[in-house]
């Protein structure tokens, strides 16, 4: 089992005959990902991989059922893309690109919210339950990282993400569902609003967050836990401890202002609310050991 | 992109928002004396075309000269100054030109005779998808400050971001902050024209603090804090980066290239790939004791600069370069074959430590060793082996007397 | 008992200094409507019949529970003012206001459905329920059309509606709720969207409907009888038979394009689905009789 | 405010969407034969333009001259002609303006050569209140008789009020139409023009219909229909009512003043207040068998226009005026009044049947029997009384041969 993306979970391509859209469809074919159609404005008619290709997502779900749609869109046609894939019915979407202008992010996560819908990124590498699915473009074949497993992953970053997770893996464990929220300063979809999911998913047994400096994911994940409505073990690594404050080091969304944001006030929150942080990568696998002893897994 | 109060103003001003009437002194390539000078010019044009609401009988029209700089807390730094006339007005220039900042240029101003000052904001709210206008009775002060100490000083509108602002959201914050009348009316107006900047601008932040209601109750823009979206910069052509934005040649010519780049005074230069990645081996470089020369990250769509980069890196004055990637599709081989072409051309006068690893490592590390690197797989330890090496050359060079 | 607005709605007035709203907000007073607080901007403080004025809708929710908002604005300014009630959280909202823009309204009825929100109007007398309350500016005072009693009378007519409830009343009956929907081409809430409301209403006994040629809404009546979810008698009079076709005559919603809106298409449905329709106004009474016999009322 | 062809065709040129190069030809104060010469030298100055790719070899430029009158079936009525050269198309506006109809203007355009012909508009919808595009690969027939025959060959496409026509939607509407490469693509742009025209003239209906393809695969409004909302005249100042949108001079008299007005040719003037009473009363005249001669309405904010409303009904060759109110706003007392000191100063040759009740009716009625008129209380007593007296007229004038 998993969250938000499984064996079973039929997905669209957006721009999969794109460069990139193809390489990575490719991939998650490879891996088992369903996908069963795709879509660029003006080929219908081609195959990519053996998938079909439509001009538009309302022609491909009006051919064939789909539950998820995966964008390799650049991000000035983002918003228009994702619309589409809401207008068209489906609830999930990921969308990897990394500069998405901040307004139409804020237009998208609206419309997304007033739907009920979960729409994953930008400026991630999505989505992926190894050995099951992908929506995005992880190096599911990197073991020491992907293996399949039973702790949930949350992350705002990449290559950090491969640095955290190999260490989760290190301490004997795998990984259920990753969902990389991505680094911008409004992420699309947030830590919190997947917590319901692996609190539900017999699968997991504990989260590792991965966050950062900035914004205020973080607390509203210590706030879950606070309330009681997430009640796995949770271990938290939050990179940026030193940042300088003002200044724009990393991500987008990984900027101090005032007094919002800084690392002290989410590993005080995190704390406090009985979840266990690590200061750094190394220090994951240890905690994560700790906290599934104490709530009964091995 | 953070424009300067001048720019923000301009900007303020075409979408109809009064600002002070002024004049810009450049001070990228002149002496102190030719910029006192101009200054002192810019007065006398000021007050020459001015209907002098401020000139005291028989004296001079008052002027503010501003630093335009990227700095809060300009105020208490020196770098405003009000004068009478041009004679003072080119000391008060004289005076911030000697503080020791870089200042790009000087704005003089027509300083307006003050009643009041509001704070007024437009940004937007990630957790809630909506835009947010802030507004308080207490202008001119910090907005942190104030919201940590004075919560209830502030008004927060929240605006729908497809219905957009409506009239009755400006109107009632006018009233919400107890003004009345005319200057309530001009109030609502600002809002709407600020409003209108932010979504057309493509804004993160459209800020203006102080908002001056003179004593003849007008509303006047007294700063401005206007910050573009760099990622819709595409659509906003008129905004274009510019060396007087950054700090340093080196952060200026990143940006052009579009690599994230920060500045430090340490001796240890970071050649990262993926930010969350780059932000925690700075964290773990500090830790242990080490000091960074600057942030860099060539990875993501940047991961085939890996030349460009290390010219950066080899700017400063660094004892080590320390490289770490755990890249996806930015792909380990491509990375490390660029380290080795680079250091071929460049020459490079001082250790690199190599971190390696993710798509194609194993050819990677080939590629390394082959070019006479030790290809690590573990952070911490490049991370150790890179303070090591700083360390190793302070003392040396201590050793030597040359620090 | 009533629908929409009953003895203890309380009642916010926008635009109640103006000449209009003072008079109109007197009218309701008299009639005793439970009207709590008025809305001029700039004229807090102020008081119109003993009714405290406040600069904003927000400000007098802030001091007074609201249930329902009256607008006397102008055409032109009604978007704004429909929208300032229902963002401060009304959910009833009644407009009289003749001549909104169309792309307005259209824009006011999408809000208002996404907050489950009633706005009623414009081009309308209002909404009352006789000897209880008014949102609106009806000459209750004329006991021959505005007796209290058991019937629910919805309308897009103003003197029209004079015309045909007083033949209700002549039949012997009275008026539970009265809800003027307007003549617009766009009406803020349609016929049947008070249907539920009328036939959960114990009060109300049968349902007496004054359409007119034009648009769907007595169609969309005739589908609610049709299925089973309006059962109470209904009688129906819909003016415009011999009007020419492509003309707009009377209201802007009283209009025929190609084949929607013909009373003839109305007539049908409405006969097909059990309602009894008159040809004159004078026909209503006697076939309301005829209806309630038929339901078992006297 | 239903534009001419020629006015919505404007509109759409300056919002980017291609029509035909063409010439309009005011028809309004001048002979048949002046007429014809103006478009012949139109036709000239087209030629003369022209780059001439439909100019057959040797042959003159094909011409389309169209009446500009607001019908529908134009075509049928023949009222649109196609000529070669100066003379044929002065011919053909002969043939036009003989055909009987009051024409304002004829338009002179350059014909196309078309390959095929698309249908689209834009409009709003009441019930789910969101704008809503129908297109279809079948143009240039009856969108009515299409959606009746075979509305699969329609396509709709609803439009979110606040978030607008996106991308997506534009793009896939050409595709569904089974468009392809560059047609779809400028079919897309014609869409989203043809969109900020709709939302930006605060149009009820904005229709081209055909759009043509043409034989070198460009995309150009053969037509158009736009009807601009009334309720938005005070925000598109562009627009103003002109006598030529009117049957009659009364008709546009009484669009000045605000008063509904419908020309028929009957003999029963209505002269009453509340649109759904009028047009029962219209219904009650014509199922008694009587004739209206004009529907007005002089209620809701008209109430006191008694005057202006009765010197309109005077204008027609009726027999009797009939008014019927049952006024809220409308006060019977001032409408009653209205009616007593019109008749006083335009001493009306005809009887007057009156039925005013609502607000004040006592008071009404009073003032009406002091004039000498009788107040009915019955609507139907009213009408019945209004068709007995034009019969009786009727019957008299028959007596005298009148008729």
């Amino acid at each position: 089992m998993s969250i938000y993306v499984n064996r079973e979970t039929r997905i669209l391509v957006q721009g999969i005959t794109g460069n990139e859209g193809a390489f990575w469809s490719k991939h998650m074919l490879d891996m088992g990902s369903k996908v069963v159609a795709g879509v660029t404005p003006g080929k219908e008619g081609q195959k990519v991989h053996g998938v079909p290709v439509f001009h538009s997502v309302a022609r491909a779900v009006a051919s064939t059922e789909v539950e998820a749609a995966m964008l390799f869109v650049p991000p000035r046609f983002t918003r228009d893309a994702v619309y589409e894939a809401l207008d068209a019915g489906i609830r999930k979407v990921v969308t990897i690109a990394d500069g998405i202008p901040l307004q139409d992010q804020i237009q998208i996560r609206a419309h997304a919210q007033s739907l009920g819908a979960q729409v994953v990124g930008g400026n991630t590498s999505g989505v992926i339950s190894p050995g099951a699915s992908m929506l995005g473009m992880f190096p599911y074949w990197i073991e020491r990282v992907y293996k399949p497993g039973t702790i949930g992953v949350m992350t705002r970053s990449g290559s950090l993400t491969n640095e955290v997770t190999a260490m989760v893996v290190r301490a004997g464990y795998g990984v259920s569902t990753l969902v990389g929220v991505g680094g911008d300063q409004v992420p699309l979809s947030r830590f919190a609003e997947f917590l319901p999911a692996y609190q539900a998913d017999p699968a997991t047994q504990a989260v590792v967050i991965i966050g950062e400096l900035g914004g205020t994911m973080e607390e509203e994940v210590a706030a879950e836990i606070a309330a009681g409505r997430f009640t796995k073990p949770l271990v938290a690594f939050i990179g940026g401890r030193t940042a300088p404050a003002g200044k724009r080091m990393g991500h987008a969304g990984a900027i101090v202002t005032g007094t919002t944001g800084t690392v002290a006030s989410k590993v005080a929150a995190l704390e406090a609310a009985g979840a266990l942080v690590a200061d750094r990568p190394s220090a994951v696998g240890a905690l994560l050991q700790q906290a599934m002893q104490k709530a009964g897994h091995q | 992109m953070k424009l300067f109060e001048y720019q923000g103003k301009a900007v303020f001003q075409a979408a109809g928002i009064p600002v002070p009437e002024s004049r810009l002194v450049p001070c990228t390539s002149a002496s102190v004396a030719v910029i006192a000078g101009q200054v002192a010019e810019a007065v006398r044009e000021l007050t020459a075309a001015s209907s002098s609401d401020n000139k005291p009988a028989g004296g001079d029209t008052a002027i503010v000269v501003k630093a335009q700089l990227d700095m809060g807390g300009r105020g208490k730094a020196g770098l405003i100054h009000v004068a009478r006339g041009p004679e003072a007005a080119a000391e008060a220039a004289r005076t911030i030109m000697g503080k020791g900042y870089t200042i790009p240029a000087l704005l003089v101003e027509r300083a307006v005779s003050i009643d009041r000052e509001l704070y007024l904001s437009i940004s937007a709210d990630a957790t809630s998808a909506n835009f947010v206008i802030l507004a308080s009775a207490e202008g001119g002060v910090d907005i942190e400050d104030l919201a940590k100490n004075r919560p209830e000083a502030i008004r927060r509108v929240v605006v729908d971001p497809f219905r957009g602002l409506q009239g009755y959201q400006s109107r009632g914050l006018a009233y919400d902050l107890g003004l009345s009348d005319n200057v309530a009316k001009q109030f609502a107006a600002m809002v709407e024209a600020l409003y209108r900047v932010f979504r057309g601008k493509d804004a993160e932040l459209a800020e203006i603090n102080p908002v001056f209601i003179t004593t003849s109750g007008e509303l006047i823009a007294g700063d401005s804090k206007l910050i573009i979206d760099d990622n819709s910069l595409y659509r906003q052509r008129e905004f274009q980066l510019a060396r007087e934005q950054f700090d340093s040649d080196a952060a200026y010519e990143a940006a052009v290239e579009g690599i994230p780049y920060l500045q430090f005074d340490g001796d240890i230069s970071l050649m990262c790939a993926g930010a969350g990645l780059a932000t925690t081996v700075f964290d773990l470089v500090n830790y242990g004791g080490g000091a960074v020369a600057n942030y860099l990250e060539f990875g993501g769509p940047n991961y085939q600069k890996a030349q460009r980069a290390m010219e950066l890196c080899l700017k400063n004055q660094s004892s080590v370069i320390l490289v770490v990637t755990f890249g996806t599709i930015a792909r380990a081989d491509v990375m490390a074959q660029g380290i080795v072409d680079a250091m071929k051309l460049l020459k490079p006068d001082r250790p690199i430590v190599t971190c390696i690893r993710g798509t194609n490592e194993e050819e990677a590390h080939e590629t390394l060793r082959a070019a006479g690197l030790e290809p690590l797989l573990d952070t911490e330890v490049a991370v150790q082996r890179a303070i090591d090496l700083a360390a190793a050359r302070k003392g040396r060079e201590k050793k030597d007397g040359r620090a």
